[in-house]
């Protein structure tokens, strides 16, 4: 079989096989299910990056699966997906090693790893979808995925939390659903195409491609968090630190984002959405859910609620990306996929290390953390910093190009968006920072488990987020290397407006 | 709980019906024609038997007549299904019990008779099964628990004979070639009194037990009861 | 061809008054007797096409399906029976009433 | 050799990554001497590029920034082995090494700085890592300050961030020349003033200054005002378009600016018995000055050749003398028990405050030297008035800077070293805040002309003419002057801003609350519908559905309407 | 020698039937022997016929109109596939699912059924249907009321009459079109068949006839309770069987009998009831307290969605998009059976375990049988709909073309119902995750929670991702 029609196919497969395997472990083999969990990883990564460099190359990978007739499944490969690929497949892997960690001695990890990696090969195909519909067929998949991780904790809130989470998902799901039918309808098959598809569509259907338009958007918006569609980010929080890390940094709102990112570009091509008031509304959209986001962040005492708040907030900036008309603003949108993912997913671990290693789920609670658990805290405040914008970590690479393609598409308001979002990102992250590192340890903290060891808690657990903020700096700090993220989304804005 | 109104509309509404049909009908049987009798008379001689009735029951149509008599026997399969009988009449007087004894053997002689003039003229197996359960439901009247039925093992055996042989000769005629309940020329007469044998003893052994109800009971703990 | 209306005719007028019975009626021993109404006003209309005129012989299909029709009401009726007599057993009363 | 500038911003940055060990104590030390060296070595006008760091770094020295590396690593040197020294006993000093050597590093950064973005990240690093010198030691009034220094700081840098992406969207990401910023709208000449202004400590953005600078340890409140706050200048230098185009409005502006800030805070300041709030307030008044002058050169761009090199020299004078004033008022000790060193201290002091006040033979005179044909050549000639005024009370702010050494108590301090313990005694620190102050003394022979020597002796007079009977009259009515020393608190207008801010706050949080209630309420309505959907049943409501009657009428009317339905419609053909 | 699989596709679980009847005492082997061998022969008949077309036997040699036959083409054989692999897996499930006295019952009464499906599936005659129609509808009555619990019997006792009544009302049409028409076989009806009042009068009756038998909302009254207490393998045959060959037959009716004489509006009449089943059905669904009564409603729904199709296909102009709204149309009806199937064998499961099924109390059963909670699961994605299972597929192409044609009110009924499934799958789902001690094993007892499992896993994999055989297999017949 000719691997390239294969691999995206593989890539998928890589970590759906061991899910599906993991699901009749029995609950003891922890050994076998950590094997198959970091072999899934791990051959997805080396995948990944083959991956990597044949998009690099301009090779195309595509996977066609043929439903019925005029109705196929297709996974291809293009810059942007692979972008999104590589930050699931590099995240999960960080992710698993959490996990493992924080569950360890906790009931019902089959199930939790089993679906745990349904949930990555569906953000995988979402990642790698070709066609509207394939992209449907994996944002339902992941939307199934991830609701037994929501409530995996059995209790009360958790049900509650995941009903909440799933009467969204769904009614977006719904949408997207009708959404993408009827434009299919319409205009045929839809095939993500780099410029768009719907470049020259006949002048009378443009109204109805526009009310289209913000069907779709109702739909992905349910998942990116766009205010008023977010309410069930802040409640989904009762899931487990990992849980609450990928589906904020990588699976779900990634997974919104990322449609917007595609319905914009690849369906309806940024021109045609730009000269029909698509972009302009999704800015304000997206400004509204940005400010919106974090007003609430300020009042949340919950620190796993700020996050939360907070990620409704940052996820915007991939859709005001994809609101300015420009190839800079597009950097910054798409480039903030990855950056925000990295920073969040870090804010995530840590906020688990301090629940799990000192029973801290407060702000309130955080005094002096610092000095109890210093490598958590560094990771922690490289986050926070980089959320604010502050160089040279990765929120600033993205806040830079978004800044720089609003002034270059002369939309100011852009600017004053951005100016007042970090500032209220400063307002609800440095007091956190501030506690951290300034005021002194309590006697006795919440819940306290001491770990045995020398380091502040298990390195399963210490590591995942020190890598990640790492890697959120690196991005930061060699933004122009190549192969960064910030090369990468370059070189997809590049193909986006390359005419 | 029914609303008033809804007794009002209800005969409307089937008068209405009503009507209809008997348009349609009228329409329908006068452009009707023929229908299938002028194809179905021609080849009854061909059909192995002299009775149009039966040569459409048993050969032109006998698939139809195979189902039915499974539906017959899921009939008593379901009855027996709800477990033991309920309980048994008042025993007959005297003189019923006199008259079952000439009744039952003329109701058994009769049997044989209908079911072999059904190959020329009216009668045939189900006329003859159902006069075979009658005997068996006169037995019952007449005080006979088991409505002269035999044992578990041989009721069972009689009441799917006739779906068996049906559906055995079926299969059987198809495996020598000549295709599902295809007689070859010259053996369908006796093919069809061999089927029509079985199925009345079936129809008339699953109407009797019918009759009584209740699921057959085990021979072993019928016998060791006793 | 009077004939045949008549029987026709009467046996829709069954077909309707079994219809009615078995929908107006709630005792599901008057429902199955409905229905046995409504199969003998099916029958009917059958028998009825079968007549070809006083001349000609019966059309014999008719008459096949007739037989087959009735031996599996009267399957279905054994059936029924046997079900109601279950509930009166349980509880000795065969009403729906549930 | 030009790889010694990303050395000399490397090294601190890697440093502070070990600075918290205790066994590092002596980090601050060293950092900043790649830098100074690097000051003296590279030559001017090669540009480094570094095309994988941030967005691609360039880094490079020219005339102007040369000399901030020189005083920028300098004054880092200093500082940072003073607080080498100062600090080891303090528990918490690990802490403070990291923090300073990443503030270090941004300074250094944004000096050698060739690009818009390494220039940005470095005032970024150096103003966040900052709050953490100004809060050191923990105590309210520092944690107070802290937080209007780190909301300032934002503030200015986010001003900063949208100023440098509207060049960036105009001149791409490499250093802007003069020509290239004049297309730029005034907004963004706004954005620049309003960014460094705050760091400058212009009025009214200045009042996170009187405050920061008392409470930071002393090294930390050199740093500030002499290092960092000459960024601002460093930045209006870079990103004001100076000397391609006149822009008489914005001159005007900045001069008006510079004014309120000279004279406010020199008013402000000689109300203060807090020495080091009086430097705090001596910084504002120069802040305004640079901002006069580039106003005026902003008006004429002719003069923007002169007016650069003045300024300039200005700011490595101040940033030296202001640098030298703080790390010589952390060598004070109580005069109980006085020694040598002390004398020597405090004629150190005198000779910088003289410096400052801009006394002949000291670098001030020169500094104010070099702006002169400034002042002469522009139409209005009151400026040169006012700033004489400005002088003179510099002058007298000096003064009543000396007498406070005195009057104020030297109270030993938590976090900051003990005056009462033998052991503080710091000879390192001695040792380079002499070489300091002797730099200060001969700056005068090497920077400038004989002529320029004895700049400003009269004013000095006039000054001494003021001050003398003032000073009597304090001796001998102890009191006199004392409300006027309570008059204004220091960070002046921090205090009807706290209000505002009280009032701000309260209500902005009232509004949050109501707007989540006002959003929560739909949502809790939804999810409670939600829940009653997903709850236990009600009465059956499919009773009636299942009475055969209705159910039967239901089955005919379906009948009915499937006849009707194929009867009354006309077929398709 | 000569084989004739359609011949036997029947005749195997007939004398199967026979064969259990006469030794009880090997019901179960001889049951699944019977099943393997009927399941095979469909198989291989299916076979035939996706590569070679629709096959015909006619039984006596007589041919139609006088005789009857067999035929098969595309349509039936799905549907054929279908239920014979949805009852094989019932039979392994039944197999250790009853008692041994049940079991006695149970094989006969099940195998009859099968018989009567096959030859539903494959009939050409409309009297022979009647026939077929009536041995499915007794053994399915027979079976439900297996319980023998009072309420199973009153349920199945109602669904019997009900029945009754749609058969009889059918026979009336059949009785008419042969009146008119003096022939039975539906191949050669279609020929002669006209616009006219006997025409449709017939087809109203047959229909209606159909509909109580389909559970169309309303007639549906009688289905939840039938089907909530029979036990667990014969409600799953029921739900997905026994209603769906009541909707085959209409569609067999329509597209091959009544096509010349039907318009858009006896569609809607069809397409307004099967949205009234979607909604109607659906909420229920939410509202029932029990496991299996939701289930029973979730049938309900589902068979609305069939229906919604007619409006669909009268809209579609011929060509492509008709054969794609067709073949949606089954695999929507192969789905739900395989779904609908694997969820009730898994409910039954949970409710052995727990001795009850009301839905709120189901936790510590649903944690304790994970292979049955993901077999609930797996079924729910295919009765909600969501990819990639053979209903998103199909509704995927019917929202596509009741957009195309403009009838987007039928997309909101679809999509109401299909949020409405999800509500309701996810309240059962919701109980298995709680703080239940946690479970040894993922399988627990394989004879019953593999066929589950499988079935489950058909509905929401297999039937959504390789459905292109399917359309090979219409092409045999159905498709134009």
């Amino acid at each position: 079989m000719n691997f390239d029609a294969f691999l995206p196919a593989a890539i998928v497969l890589s970590s759906m096989i061991p899910g599906a395997l993991i699901f009749f472990l029995k609950e003891e083999s922890h050994r076998l299910r950590t094997v198959l969990n970091m072999t899934g990883a791990l051959v997805k990564l080396v995948l990944v990056i083959w991956m990597i460099w044949g998009v690099y190359d301009g090779h195309s990978y595509e996977t066609r699966l043929t439903l019925a007739p005029g109705i196929d499944l297709v996974l291809s490969a293009d810059a942007l997906s692979v972008l999104f690929v590589a930050l699931s497949t590099l995240l999960w892997l960080v992710t698993t090693i959490y996990a493992i960690g924080y569950l360890e001695d906790s009931p019902n990890r089959s199930r939790f790893f089993g679906f745990f990696s349904l949930c990555v090969s569906a953000t995988v195909g979402i990642a790698l979808s070709g066609t509207l519909l394939t992209f449907v067929v994996f944002y339902e998949i992941l939307t199934l995925a991830t609701y037994p991780l929501v409530a995996h904790r059995g209790t009360p809130d958790a049900a509650r939390g995941a009903k909440i989470y799933l009467a969204y998902t769904m009614g977006g799901g719904a949408l997207l659903l009708v959404g993408a039918i009827w434009l299919q309808a319409l205009v045929g098959p839809v095939e993500f195409t780099q410029g768009g598809i719907l470049g020259n569509a006949p002048e009378e259907i443009r109204g109805t491609l526009v009310i289209i338009f913000f069907v779709l958007l109702g739909g992905l918006g349910v998942k990116a968090a766009l205010v008023p569609l977010h309410g069930w980010l802040p409640q989904a929080m009762v899931a487990p630190a990992p849980v609450s890390a990928l589906l904020h940094a990588v699976a779900v709102v990634k997974a919104g984002a990322f449609g917007i990112v595609r319905v914009v570009y690849d369906v309806y091509g940024v021109q045609f959405a730009h000269s029909n008031g698509l972009l302009f509304a999704l800015g304000i959209i997206a400004s509204i859910t940005i400010i919106y986001g974090s007003l609430m962040a300020l009042t949340q005492d919950s620190l796993k609620k700020r996050l939360a708040y907070s990620t409704v907030s940052q996820v915007s900036y991939i859709a005001l990306g994809a609101s300015i008309f420009g190839p800079i603003a597009t950097i910054g949108g798409v480039v903030h996929l990855v950056h925000q993912g990295l920073m969040k997913i870090t804010l995530f671990f840590c906020a688990g290390n301090y629940a799990e290693a000192l029973g801290v789920h407060k702000v309130s609670e955080m005094d002096g953390v610092g000095k109890r658990m210093p490598g958590t805290s560094l990771a922690f405040t490289l986050g926070a910093l980089g959320m604010i914008g502050i160089p040279p970590v990765a929120g600033f690479v993205s806040k830079w190009y978004l800044g720089l393609g609003a002034a270059e598409a002369g939309a100011n308001w852009v600017l004053a968006v951005l100016v007042a979002s970090s500032l209220l990102n400063a307002a609800y992250f440095l007091p956190i920072l501030y506690k951290t590192w300034f005021r002194p340890t309590p006697t006795q903290w919440p819940a306290e488990h001491p770990h045995p060891g020398r380091l502040e808690i298990g390195g399963a657990l210490l590591w995942p987020p020190l890598i990640t903020a790492a890697l959120a700096l690196a991005a930061g700090l060699f933004a122009a290397a190549p192969f960064t993220p910030l090369e990468w989304a370059s070189l997809i804005a590049e193909r986006e407006y390359g005419r | 709980m029914t609303p008033a109104w809804a007794k009002v509309l209800i005969p409307i509404v089937l008068i209405a019906i009503g009507a209809v049909l008997v348009w349609a009908f009228s329409l329908a049987a006068l452009e009707g024609g023929d229908r299938l009798a002028l194809i179905a008379l021609e080849r009854v001689p061909e059909s192995g038997v002299s009775n149009p009735i039966t040569s459409v029951l048993l050969n032109f149509r006998a698939y139809d007549t195979l189902l039915e008599v499974a539906v017959l026997l899921t009939a008593l399969l379901g009855i027996w299904s709800l477990g033991p009988a309920a309980p048994a009449f008042q025993p007959a007087s005297p003189i019923l019990g006199g008259m079952i004894a000439w009744v039952v053997p003329l109701l058994i002689l009769s049997t044989g008779y209908m079911l072999w003039a059904g190959g020329h003229a009216p009668g045939g197996a189900f006329q003859a099964g159902a006069l075979l359960g009658a005997a068996g439901v006169t037995l019952a009247l007449g005080g006979d628990a088991s409505a002269g039925l035999p044992g578990e093992t041989r009721l069972r055996f009689l009441s799917v004979l006739g779906v068996l042989v049906f559906t055995a000769v079926g299969v059987i005629l198809m495996a020598l070639g000549y295709g599902f309940l295809t007689y070859p020329e010259g053996y369908a007469k006796w093919l069809i009194i061999f089927i029509e044998t079985a199925a009345t003893l079936s129809i008339g052994v699953t109407l009797a037990a019918a009759y009584l109800g209740g699921e057959p009971r085990d021979e072993r703990t019928s016998r060791s009861a006793t | 061809m009077i004939t045949q209306f008549l029987y026709g005719g009467s046996g829709i007028l069954l077909f309707l008054l079994g219809t009615w019975s078995f929908i107006v009626h709630p005792p599901l021993i008057r429902k199955l007797i409905a229905i046995n109404v409504m199969g003998a006003g099916v029958f009917h209309t059958l028998v009825a096409l079968a007549y070809r005129g006083l001349t000609a012989p019966a059309d014999p299909v008719p008459h096949a399906l007739v037989l087959t029709g009735i031996v599996v009401a009267v399957s279905a009726t054994a059936l029924a029976l046997a079900f109601g007599q279950r509930l009166d057993r349980d509880h000795g009363s065969s009403a729906d009433d549930d | 050799m030009i790889w010694l500038l990303p050395l000399a911003v490397a090294l601190p940055l890697l440093l502070s990554g070990v600075a918290a060990r205790p066994a590092a104590w002596w980090t601050p030390g060293l950092a900043a001497l790649p830098a100074l060296v690097a000051a003296f070595v590279i030559p001017l006008g090669e540009i480094l590029s570094l095309p994988w760091i941030l967005l691609g770094m360039h880094l490079g020295l020219d005339e102007t920034t040369r000399l901030f590396l020189f005083f920028t690593a300098f004054l880092w040197a200093v500082g940072g082995i003073t607080a080498s020294e100062a600090l080891r006993q303090d528990p918490a000093a690990g802490r403070f090494r990291v923090f300073f050597l990443l503030a270090m590093s941004g300074n250094l950064l944004l000096v050698v700085a060739q690009d818009l973005v390494s220039f940005y990240t470095g005032f970024a690093m150096m103003g966040i890592a900052s709050y953490a010198l100004v809060i050191h030691e923990g105590h309210r009034a520092s944690l107070r300050a802290g937080k209007i220094y780190l909301i300032l700081t934002l503030v200015g840098e986010l001003a900063l961030f949208v100023a440098l992406v509207l060049i960036a969207s105009q001149v791409g990401l490499m250093m802007p020349d003069a020509a290239d910023l004049a297309t730029l709208p005034g907004g963004v000449i706004a954005l620049v003033i309003l960014g460094f202004g705050i760091k400058a400590g212009l009025v009214p953005a200045h009042f996170w200054a009187p405050l920061a600078y008392p409470a930071a340890p002393i090294a930390a409140a050199a740093m500030l005002s002499g290092a960092m706050s000459k960024t601002a200048l460093l930045g209006w230098l870079r990103f004001l378009p100076l000397g391609d185009v006149a822009l008489p409005a914005w001159g005007t502006l900045l001069i008006f600016l510079g004014l309120v800030s000279m004279f406010y805070a020199l008013t402000v300041g000689l109300l203060q018995s807090n020495p080091r709030v009086i430097l705090a307030y001596s910084s504002i008044s120069k802040a305004g000055l640079f901002v006069l002058v580039l106003g005026i050169i902003l008006i004429d761009p002719r003069l923007a050749p002169v007016g650069t090199a003045g300024l300039v020299l200005y700011a490595t004078h101040h940033a030296l003398v202001k640098g030298g004033l703080f790390l010589g008022l952390g060598l004070r000790r109580p005069d109980r028990d006085p020694d040598r060193t002390q004398v020597w201290v405090l004629a150190g002091l005198v000779l910088l405050a003289v410096a400052m006040a801009g006394g002949p033979l000291t670098s001030g005179a020169i500094a104010k030297d070099a702006l002169k044909p400034l002042l002469n050549l522009t139409d209005w000639g009151w400026l040169e008035t006012a700033v004489m005024i400005a002088a003179v009370l510099t002058t007298l702010l000096m003064i009543r800077f000396l007498f406070t050494l005195w009057s104020f108590p030297l109270a030993a301090r938590p976090g900051d070293h003990d005056p009462l313990d033998p052991s503080s005694t710091q000879p390192a620190s001695l040792a380079v805040w002499a070489v300091l102050v002797g730099i200060v003394a001969i700056m005068p022979f090497v920077f400038a002309t004989p002529g320029a020597w004895l700049t400003n002796w009269n004013i000095l007079l006039i000054a001494f003419v003021i001050a003398w009977p003032l000073l009597d009259a304090a001796r001998h009515h102890r009191g006199l002057f004392r409300p006027l020393q309570h008059a204004v608190p220091p960070g002046d207008l921090v205090v009807p801003l706290r209000a505002l801010r009280i009032a701000l706050v309260w209500s902005g949080r009232q509004a949050l609350r109501r707007l989540a209630r006002g959003l929560a309420r739909p949502q809790t309505r939804l999810t409670a519908w939600i829940v009653q959907w997903f709850g236990p049943a009600p009465a059956d409501p499919e009773r009636s559905l299942r009475d055969w009657a209705t159910a039967g009428l239901l089955w005919l009317v379906i009948l009915v309407a499937l006849l009707l339905a194929l009867v009354l419609t006309v077929q398709n053909p | 020698m000569m084989i004739d699989l359609l011949a036997l596709a029947v005749a195997f679980p007939l004398l199967g039937a026979v064969v259990v009847t006469a030794t009880p005492s090997h019901a179960r082997g001889l049951g699944l022997a019977s099943a393997v061998l009927t399941t095979l022969t469909s198989l291989v008949l299916s076979l035939g016929v996706w590569r070679d077309g629709s096959v015909r036997s006619d039984f006596g040699g007589w041919g139609a109109p006088l005789g009857i036959g067999l035929q098969a083409d595309g349509l039936s054989v799905a549907m054929l596939v279908m239920s014979n692999l949805v009852a094989l897996a019932v039979s392994v499930y039944a197999g250790s699912y009853f008692s041994a006295t049940a079991r006695r019952h149970f094989w006969p009464l099940w195998l009859l059924l099968w018989s009567a499906l096959n030859g539903l599936f494959l009939a050409t005659d409309l009297f022979n249907l009647y026939v077929t129609l009536e041995l499915l509808g007794l053994s399915a009555a027979a079976l439900g009321a297996l319980s023998g619990t009072r309420a199973a019997v009153a349920a199945n006792l109602r669904y019997l009459l009900v029945g009754l009544l749609g058969s009889m009302t059918y026979l009336m049409g059949v009785a008419l079109l042969y009146s008119r028409y003096g022939m039975l076989d539906i191949g050669l009806l279609a020929e002669v068949i006209e616009p006219g009042l006997v025409a449709w009068t017939a087809m109203a009756l047959m229909f209606s006839g159909l509909f109580l038998k389909a559970a169309l909302f309303p007639m549906h009254f009688w289905l939840p309770p039938a089907h909530a207490n029979a036990p667990a393998p014969v409600s799953a045959a029921l739900s997905a069987l026994v209603v769906k060959a009541a909707f085959y037959l209409v569609l067999r009716l329509w597209l091959d009998l009544f096509d010349p004489v039907l318009n858009a509006s006896v569609a809607n009449v069809l397409g307004l009831l099967g949205a009234g089943a979607v909604i109607w059905g659906s909420w229920r669904a939410l509202r029932a307290e029990r496991l299996k009564l939701l289930a029973a409603y979730s049938t309900v729904a589902q068979m609305g969605y069939l229906f919604i199709a007619f409006p669909l296909l009268v809209a579609t102009p011929p060509g492509l998009a008709r054969d794609n709204l067709l073949a949606a149309v089954v695999l929507l009806a192969m789905t739900h059976g395989f779904a609908k199937a694997g969820f009730f064998l898994a409910a039954g499961l949970v409710q052995k375990t727990a001795g009850h099924d009301r839905i709120n109390e189901l936790g510590g059963a649903a944690q304790a049988l994970p292979a049955a909670t993901f077999a609930i699961g797996l079924a729910g994605v295919a009765l909600i709909g969501l990819p990639p299972s053979g209903t998103f597929l199909a509704k995927w192409i019917m929202i596509e073309q009741a957009m195309i044609q403009g009838l987007w009110w039928w997309v909101v009924v679809i999509m109401l119902g299909t949020l409405l499934a999800a509500a309701y799958i996810f309240r059962v789902l919701g109980h298995a995750f709680n703080r239940e001690p946690t479970p040894y094993r993922f399988v627990n007892d394989a004879r019953t929670e593999i066929p589950a499992l499988l079935l489950a896993f058909i509905s929401a994999f297999v039937l959504g991702l390789i459905a292109q055989p399917l359309w090979t297999l219409l092409d045999q017949g159905v498709l134009g």
